[in-house]
């Protein structure tokens, strides 16, 4: 048939140095998801954004202090040895967040989330998002929503999925000219909008696309912890809580040290260990 | 049959069996599944063809093109354009959120005309015949000088047809409000030669050297100033941020240079000063200078680098390695206009930092500053003057800034009508209180706003106009960009309610005038006006959608005129009294100035900014006194109080309260509006002598809990 | 006025009497129940959970009240199972506690749920890589064991036996009781693990994860020994409670002592085993994902080390001590000390297994959350309480539910009658 | 679920877990049938009193 027979794994790359925290991929994927807003959105604690830019400082106090704005939308977890069980995935009761094998991609199926929120609890990125209103739009607002992405509806969960529809979109195009998927005909609304160009994004799985050449992903498992699969053979590049075993397929890079160390968590004198590690396993393979 | 005890017991359990086994269970599953999956009131949108349209985006000055993605027509997302000349694909928060703007719940969505206290609907030949009506009035009793105009830009075509009207109408009352644009023509004026404008190439400079400019935070064209703070690790261009708080301008760059705030201009004539000193270049490679010697004189004895220390609290070791520093790049620039450039700036300020870019011979070389002939491709025909027009279009302006009429109209009056296009100095100017009172004094004012914004709630007549989604429109760079492109804004969808292309508006009424106001504005829509004006290159505007007409360095070095600078005396320092400085602080993800912000560009807002009702301020922990971090406050300044949420901040000056603008629109919109505190609440205009611009960086503040 | 419903030779208070009570707390159930119909035609939104808190005070209600229901299965397994036949004089108490644990638990669920019209797809597209889907199956399978072995004890109220098929039908059940009990405590098992497999599983949390055997974390096997431990406390304190309200003595104290005795050897065991999964947990599981117990317990108002040493000693080693401990679990005093201990102590391991894990910042960047439940929450809280309270009054009234009720206070009567 | 639903796989993880749910549900349900049916026999021949 015309199945695509390449086994993607969609990933992407946040260059945190480019990054200025505009906020361009936050309202692009609003925008692009049919995201709903509320009067109020000053409480962060429920405000729904696939998308949220954090903002980190260094501890220091000016002129020493040192800002970095960190987008983060679903990290897109592999799991634990990268199986596909990722957190939230392996808890859902009723099978409405599924890990896509052939894309690498945790999809929110809304119609059948019952809203047991088990996800967000096991989410250690806070990248799920329950609707707890219905969502309303202004008199005529719902105009400019896309058929692309379904609403939502009050009490079920959503999340970013990597813009799966413009992966439908650009897989049914390539399927109908019988070829692969080019690198820049999939990509997602956040990365696209970004005006500093700090996104990039691509199959991690395909040693031409860029994402893949910056990070260059170790095939194997770390041989400090076998949980982790995938980890950046580039010494600037890291992963959110990577210890943990979740394995995203989000990476941020960075120049700057307190960056990276505050990527994950690290008991006294563990971070110098890491550090050095990290440029030895470049050698790995 | 007898019913006894054993017929219904097997009566009931038969029943029970039969409704378990009968198809009513599955049958009330299953319809309760699909119901509860599709609630009735969840949108479902329209599927359709999938086509994608060029535009521009008018929202700001940065004038990006963009990508609009319809389904069967209806649009549904904006984009950037791919492969434009200002912004390459890119796109800022604004410009893609620019669809809610169509559906904003404060649009004005038919012709208004202000009765008693409240708006009642007209139709638009109504609103024609009575505008019309009320301006003949003024221009038969022979004071056509008593219309004023407030725009928001003053170039493009729309700008120069609201112009041609005060021209033909016969007034010279045009006054826009304060934009980086209209900030650099002035600098430009006040150095160089007047029609001039300043262009920064960021792009090809190896050294940029920023006077608060906010350059990744909306500052000039926003997507293009990201875009080249973006590719600076490339080229390997150092940022070096003159700044009073940690913005994120200031942390992308290289290096801060920390200054108490409202003292850059003494910074950069500190920097003159060393360049002089240390250099030859000013007195060999400079020509035509007017004022040279008198300019040297000052800076050689009042802005010395322990002088200049004093003043800004910059150490005099670092000025005077800055300076150096900045000589010996291959491509330095010097960039003016703290923030986003606009509100609050000081003309001496600007003319400083051009003075710093002329000395060191910066001027219309490739990465350093342009000195840009105006983009000259509009050719409107003669204005039709009649002896109405003649007479008072000869009389003097009634004053020489926005700010200066406010003042002049608060205290004496002295319009009788008042246009307002694509402004709101009602929320925009420093002290809206007066900028209302002042708006008071006028008998008669006409919006041509598309949103009942702080201003068109002010009016007596609104003419409603289409957003840049629904007209055509040519859109012409500007705000510091070293290019010129038009680009052409293209309705992507028909009217979404009853309003009308401004154009057409101001068309419609020129002709219902009669006279020689309507020979003036023979175009039968401003459709056919546009194309007649735009000749020379409508045909390639058209089909590619932009056309660049200059984007070289401009040829020659002009002359420098330091007479402003020699002559222009400094400042007041901050009003009123207080412990701290209070300064308003620009956001890239909250609009300034006449634009609102959407609801998703709100949504974005940290709650370090916003938090439910309140702004947040940010404060130094150090200078903070009792308050802690989340406490309520009262921030006291000498124009008005306000109750603020204090969000503690290393990355500010101690004594240094930031205040976010773009808050506190207070509108029908509860989405954008009753958010926080408008900042210009708080602070008092402080008209700079000489230029007329309110150069009011801050105001003196107290905070105490609440 | 309802003498015939009352069970041949009880004595109780006047119907007037029992009415003002029921009326007085029919107020609070109301109360509740108009939150838990704000709830769900308004939305979630009721409550103040939000992104961070997406399990909150429900949850932690819920845990906590099939944790004290425990007591059911566990008394069950004893009864029915091990045959000891002692605890025949508080079974039919113990169920009743457990069914209004278990109603409550589904109905909190049902509650709880962003859906609740959708609930059964739980069933419909089961995940069973997930432990709430163990805990939905198992938690309605024990509720309908529980209602089965409710049944009886309903049928034999004095009017409902004298239906000759109702009375069968009790007698044929009491007769396979042990074959449900004996389902029953497979499921509860299960379903009590899953509810900790439900924490320990979160290998995104280090605060909840926890390592363990083969597909099941500590917690799984934590959760079940500690509602067979401590739900028998909540057993006997409720017992005591009743005791209290109706001025009689019910249940002897024969049986009180040894199902004392059970649960203060299980919960000395569990507290054991508790003790060795924290220390493992907090030097080595932690560690090894970068945290510190310090992370934990600090940097906030409320989830300081408090919290664990009273879970763990005050509620934990204390209670098994005083109830291992022939002299103290016979007073009467220190016993009631202990089992309310004990029951608060479960209660408090809850309460960390959600509401900690919700608070704990996992990213580096990212803040402690605290949460206050807004009042519907509190509301919908208190309905079961309320629930249970009318239930156990109604059927502590019709139905014979303590068997040793008439010979413990013939004496005392008689002895009143001598006086 | 049942095996004909198209999340259903033949794996251990659905055959344990389904085995375990299926077997408690027929148990309770074949006992409850086994009570009512001999509750039903013992009332039509009316020995009930037998175990008085």
């Amino acid at each position: 048939m015309i199945e695509n027979k390449k086994v993607h794994k969609f990933g992407m790359v946040v260059d945190l140095d480019k990054c200025t925290g505009c906020g361009a991929c936050m309202v692009s994927c609003m925008s692009e998801n049919n995201v709903p807003f509320k009067e109020d959105e000053s409480n962060k604690k429920d405000s729904i954004t696939w998308m949220r830019v954090y903002k980190l400082t260094n501890g220091k106090s000016f002129p020493e202090t040192e800002i970095v704005y960190l987008p983060r939308p679903c990290q897109h977890c592999g799991g634990i040895g990268d199986h596909g069980h990722s957190p939230c995935v392996s808890v859902c009761p009723a099978t409405a967040t599924d890990y896509g094998y052939d894309t690498g991609i945790v999809s929110q199926i809304y119609t059948r989330c019952f809203g047991c929120r088990y996800c967000m609890g096991a989410c250690p990125y806070h990248a799920r998002y329950f609707n707890w209103w219905d969502p309303k739009w202004p008199k005529g607002m719902e105009n400019y929503l896309s058929p692309n992405v379904s609403p939502r509806m009050r009490g079920v969960v959503e999340k970013c999925s990597f813009c799966y529809h413009r992966y439908q979109l650009a897989r049914e195009q390539a399927m109908i000219e019988d070829r692969e998927i080019e690198e820049m005909e999939y990509q997602t609304a956040c990365t696209t909008a970004c005006p500093a160009g700090a996104i990039v994004f691509g199959d991690l799985n395909n040693p031409a696309h860029k994402v893949h050449q910056i990070v260059k992903p170790d095939p194997h498992p770390d041989p400090m912890n076998h949980k982790v699969v995938g980890k950046s053979r580039n010494p600037k590049v890291f992963r959110l809580l990577e210890r943990l075993g979740t394995n995203p397929k989000v990476y941020y890079m960075s120049d700057r040290e307190w960056v990276r160390k505050a990527g994950d968590n690290y008991l006294k004198g563990e971070w110098e260990n890491v550090k050095t590690h990290h440029g030895a396993s470049s050698s790995h393979g | 049959m007898k019913i006894d005890r054993r017929s219904f017991l097997g009566l009931g359990l038969g029943a029970a069996a039969g409704i378990a086994l009968s198809p009513v269970g599955v049958k009330l599953t299953d319809d309760s599944s699909i119901w509860t999956q599709n609630w009735p009131w969840t949108p479902v949108p329209e599927d359709g063809e999938i086509t994608y349209d060029r535009s521009v985006c008018s929202l700001c000055p940065g004038a990006c093109g963009i990508s609009v993605r319809k389904i069967n027509g209806r649009p549904v997302k904006i984009e950037g354009l791919d492969d434009h000349p200002i912004n390459n694909g890119g796109a800022c928060l604004h410009g893609i959120s620019g669809l809610q703007y169509l559906y904003d719940p404060a649009r004005i969505k038919t012709p208004l005309k202000k009765n008693g206290n409240k708006f009642e609907k007209i139709s638009w030949d109504e609103a024609i015949s009575l505008v019309a009506q009320k301006l003949g009035e003024i221009r038969e009793s022979d004071t056509p000088e008593s219309l004023g105009l407030i725009t928001g830009a003053d170039n493009g075509s729309m700008s120069r047809l609201f112009e041609r009207f005060m021209g033909a109408f016969g007034s010279p009352n045009t006054y826009t409000m304060p934009s980086l644009e209209s900030n650099l023509a002035l600098t430009a004026a006040a150095i160089h030669s007047a029609d001039r404008s300043l262009g920064f190439d960021l792009d090809h400079s190896d050294f940029i050297l920023s006077f608060g400019a906010a350059i990744i935070e909306g500052w000039g064209s926003p997507v293009a100033c990201i875009q080249a703070n973006a590719s600076r690790r490339e080229r390997k261009a150092k940022l070096v941020q003159v700044d009073y708080r940690l913005s994120n301008t200031a942390n992308a760059a290289d290096k801060i240079i920390a200054v108490k705030p409202g003292t850059e201009a003494d910074l950069a004539l500190g920097l003159c000063a060393v360049l002089l000193a240390k250099t030859q270049i000013s007195t060999n490679t400079l020509y035509g200078d007017v004022n040279k010697l008198a300019f040297a004189a000052m800076l050689e004895k009042e802005y010395t680098p322990d002088k200049v220390e004093a003043i800004t609290g910059v150490k005099a070791a670092d000025i005077e390695a800055l300076a150096m520093e900045f000589i010996k790049a291959k491509a330095p620039v010097a960039v003016p206009g703290k923030g986003r450039g606009d509100v609050g700036q000081s003309l001496r300020e600007f003319a400083a930092v051009q003075a710093l870019n002329a000395l060191a011979g910066r001027l219309n070389k490739e990465g350093g500053v342009f000195v840009m002939w105006p983009a000259g491709y509009l050719n409107f025909p003669e204005n039709v003057m009649d002896a109405a027009a003649e007479q008072g279009a000869g009389k003097a302006k009634l004053a020489g800034s926005v700010n200066e009429l406010v003042d002049k109209l608060e205290k004496d009056g002295g319009l009788s009508a008042l246009f307002i296009y694509n402004a709101n100095p009602c929320y925009a100017l420093n002290n809206p209180e007066k900028v209302k009172a002042a708006m008071d004094k006028v008998g008669f004012k006409v919006s041509f706003s598309s949103f009942m914004d702080e201003t068109a709630l002010r009016s007596d007549v609104i003419l409603p106009a289409s957003i840049f989604l629904e007209r055509l429109e040519d859109v012409v760079s500007g705000a510091g960009l070293a290019k010129t492109v038009v680009g052409l804004c293209r309705p992507m969808v028909k009217p979404v309610f009853d309003t009308k292309h401004p154009g057409d508006a101001l068309i419609l009424l020129a002709q219902a005038m009669g006279a020689g106001i309507a020979q003036s504005f023979s175009w039968e829509s401003y459709e056919a006006c546009l194309e007649e004006v735009t000749e020379k290159i409508w045909d390639t505007l058209s089909d590619d959608g932009y056309v660049v007409i200059d984007d070289k360095p401009p040829v020659g070095t002009p002359a420098t005129d330091f007479t402003f600078l020699v002559s222009a005396p400094k400042v007041a320092v901050p009003m009123g009294e207080g412990d701290y400085t209070l300064v308003p602080v620009d956001k890239m993800r909250l609009a300034g100035g006449s634009m609102t912000s959407s609801p998703f560009a709100v949504k974005t807002v940290s709650d370090t900014v916003l938090s439910g009702k309140y702004s947040v301020v940010e404060i130094n922990p150090t200078t903070a006194g009792v308050l802690k971090d989340g406490d309520i406050a009262v921030l006291k300044t000498a124009m008005g109080t306000a109750k603020v949420k204090i969000g503690f901040n290393e990355g500010i000056l101690p004594g240094v309260i930031g205040m976010p603008r773009g808050l506190g629109h207070a509108f029908n919109n509860p989405y954008v509006a009753g958010k926080g505190v408008n900042v210009n609440d708080l602070i008092g205009p402080v008209i700079e002598p000489g230029s007329g611009l309110d150069a009011a960086f801050g105001i003196k503040a107290s905070l105490s809990k609440a | 006025m309802d003498d015939a419903l009352i069970p041949e030779g009880a004595k109780r208070c006047a119907f007037p009497i029992f009415m003002i009570g029921i009326v007085i707390v029919g107020a609070v159930l109301l109360w509740g129940v108009y939150a838990m119909f704000l709830c769900w035609f308004k939305g979630l939104n009721q409550t103040n959970m939000n992104d961070y808190y997406g399990f909150a005070l429900w949850i932690w209600a819920d845990l906590a009240v099939i944790a004290v229901g425990g007591g059911a299965f566990f008394t069950g397994l004893l009864k029915y199972i091990f045959k000891v036949d002692e605890l025949k004089n508080i079974i039919n108490f113990a169920v009743i506690i457990g069914f209004i644990c278990y109603s409550s638990a589904l109905l909190i669920l049902a509650i709880d749920i962003g859906q609740p019209l959708r609930g059964w797809f739980i069933f419909w597209h089961a995940n069973v890589h997930s432990m709430l889907t163990e805990v939905a199956y198992c938690l309605s399978c024990y509720f309908a064991v529980l209602t089965i072995e409710f049944i009886p004890n309903i049928l034999e109220n004095r009017q409902a036996n004298k239906v000759p098929f109702f009375h069968h039908l009790a007698h044929n059940m009491h007769e396979v009781m042990a074959v449900f009990a004996a389902t029953g405590a497979f499921l509860s098992f299960f379903h009590q693990g899953s509810l900790g497999g439900v924490a320990g599983v979160m290998f995104g949390r280090p605060f909840a994860y926890r390592e363990g055997l083969l597909i099941w974390p500590w917690t799984f096997f934590l959760f079940t020994w500690s509602a067979a431990a401590f739900g028998p406390c909540f057993t006997l304190l409720v017992t005591k409670i009743t005791e209290r309200i109706t001025g009689k003595k019910l249940v002897g104290d024969k049986t009180i002592n040894l199902l004392a005795k059970i649960s203060g050897w299980m919960i000395t065991t569990y507290i054991i085993a508790k003790i060795i999964d924290t220390i493992y947990w907090a030097f080595v599981t932690a560690p090894s994902m970068g945290f510190k117990l310090s992370h934990f317990y600090s940097n906030n108002g409320l989830y300081g080390y408090w919290m664990l040493i009273t879970e763990v000693i005050l509620c934990g080693v204390v209670p098994g001590l005083l109830l291992i401990n022939k002299s103290t679990r016979e007073n009467p005093t220190t016993r009631t000390i202990a089992i309310i201990l004990g029951v608060i102590g479960v209660c408090l391991n809850r309460w960390v297994m959600v509401l900690q894990i919700m608070a704990v910042p996992v990213m580096s960047f990212d803040t402690w959350a605290l949460y206050i439940p807004s009042w519907q929450e509190v509301a919908t809280t208190i309905l079961p309480v309320a629930y249970g309270i009318i239930l156990i009054a109604v059927a502590y009234r019709y139905l014979p539910v303590f068997p040793q009720e008439l010979e413990l206070n013939e004496s005392a009567d008689a002895a009143a009658q001598n006086g | 679920m049942f095996p004909f639903c198209f999340e259903w796989a033949w794996d251990m993880g659905h055959a344990i877990f389904f085995g375990g749910f299926w077997y408690a549900i027929g148990i309770l349900g074949a006992g409850m049938t086994y009570c009512f049916l001999k509750a039903a026999y013992d009332t039509i021949n009316d020995n009930g009193d037998s175990h008085h």
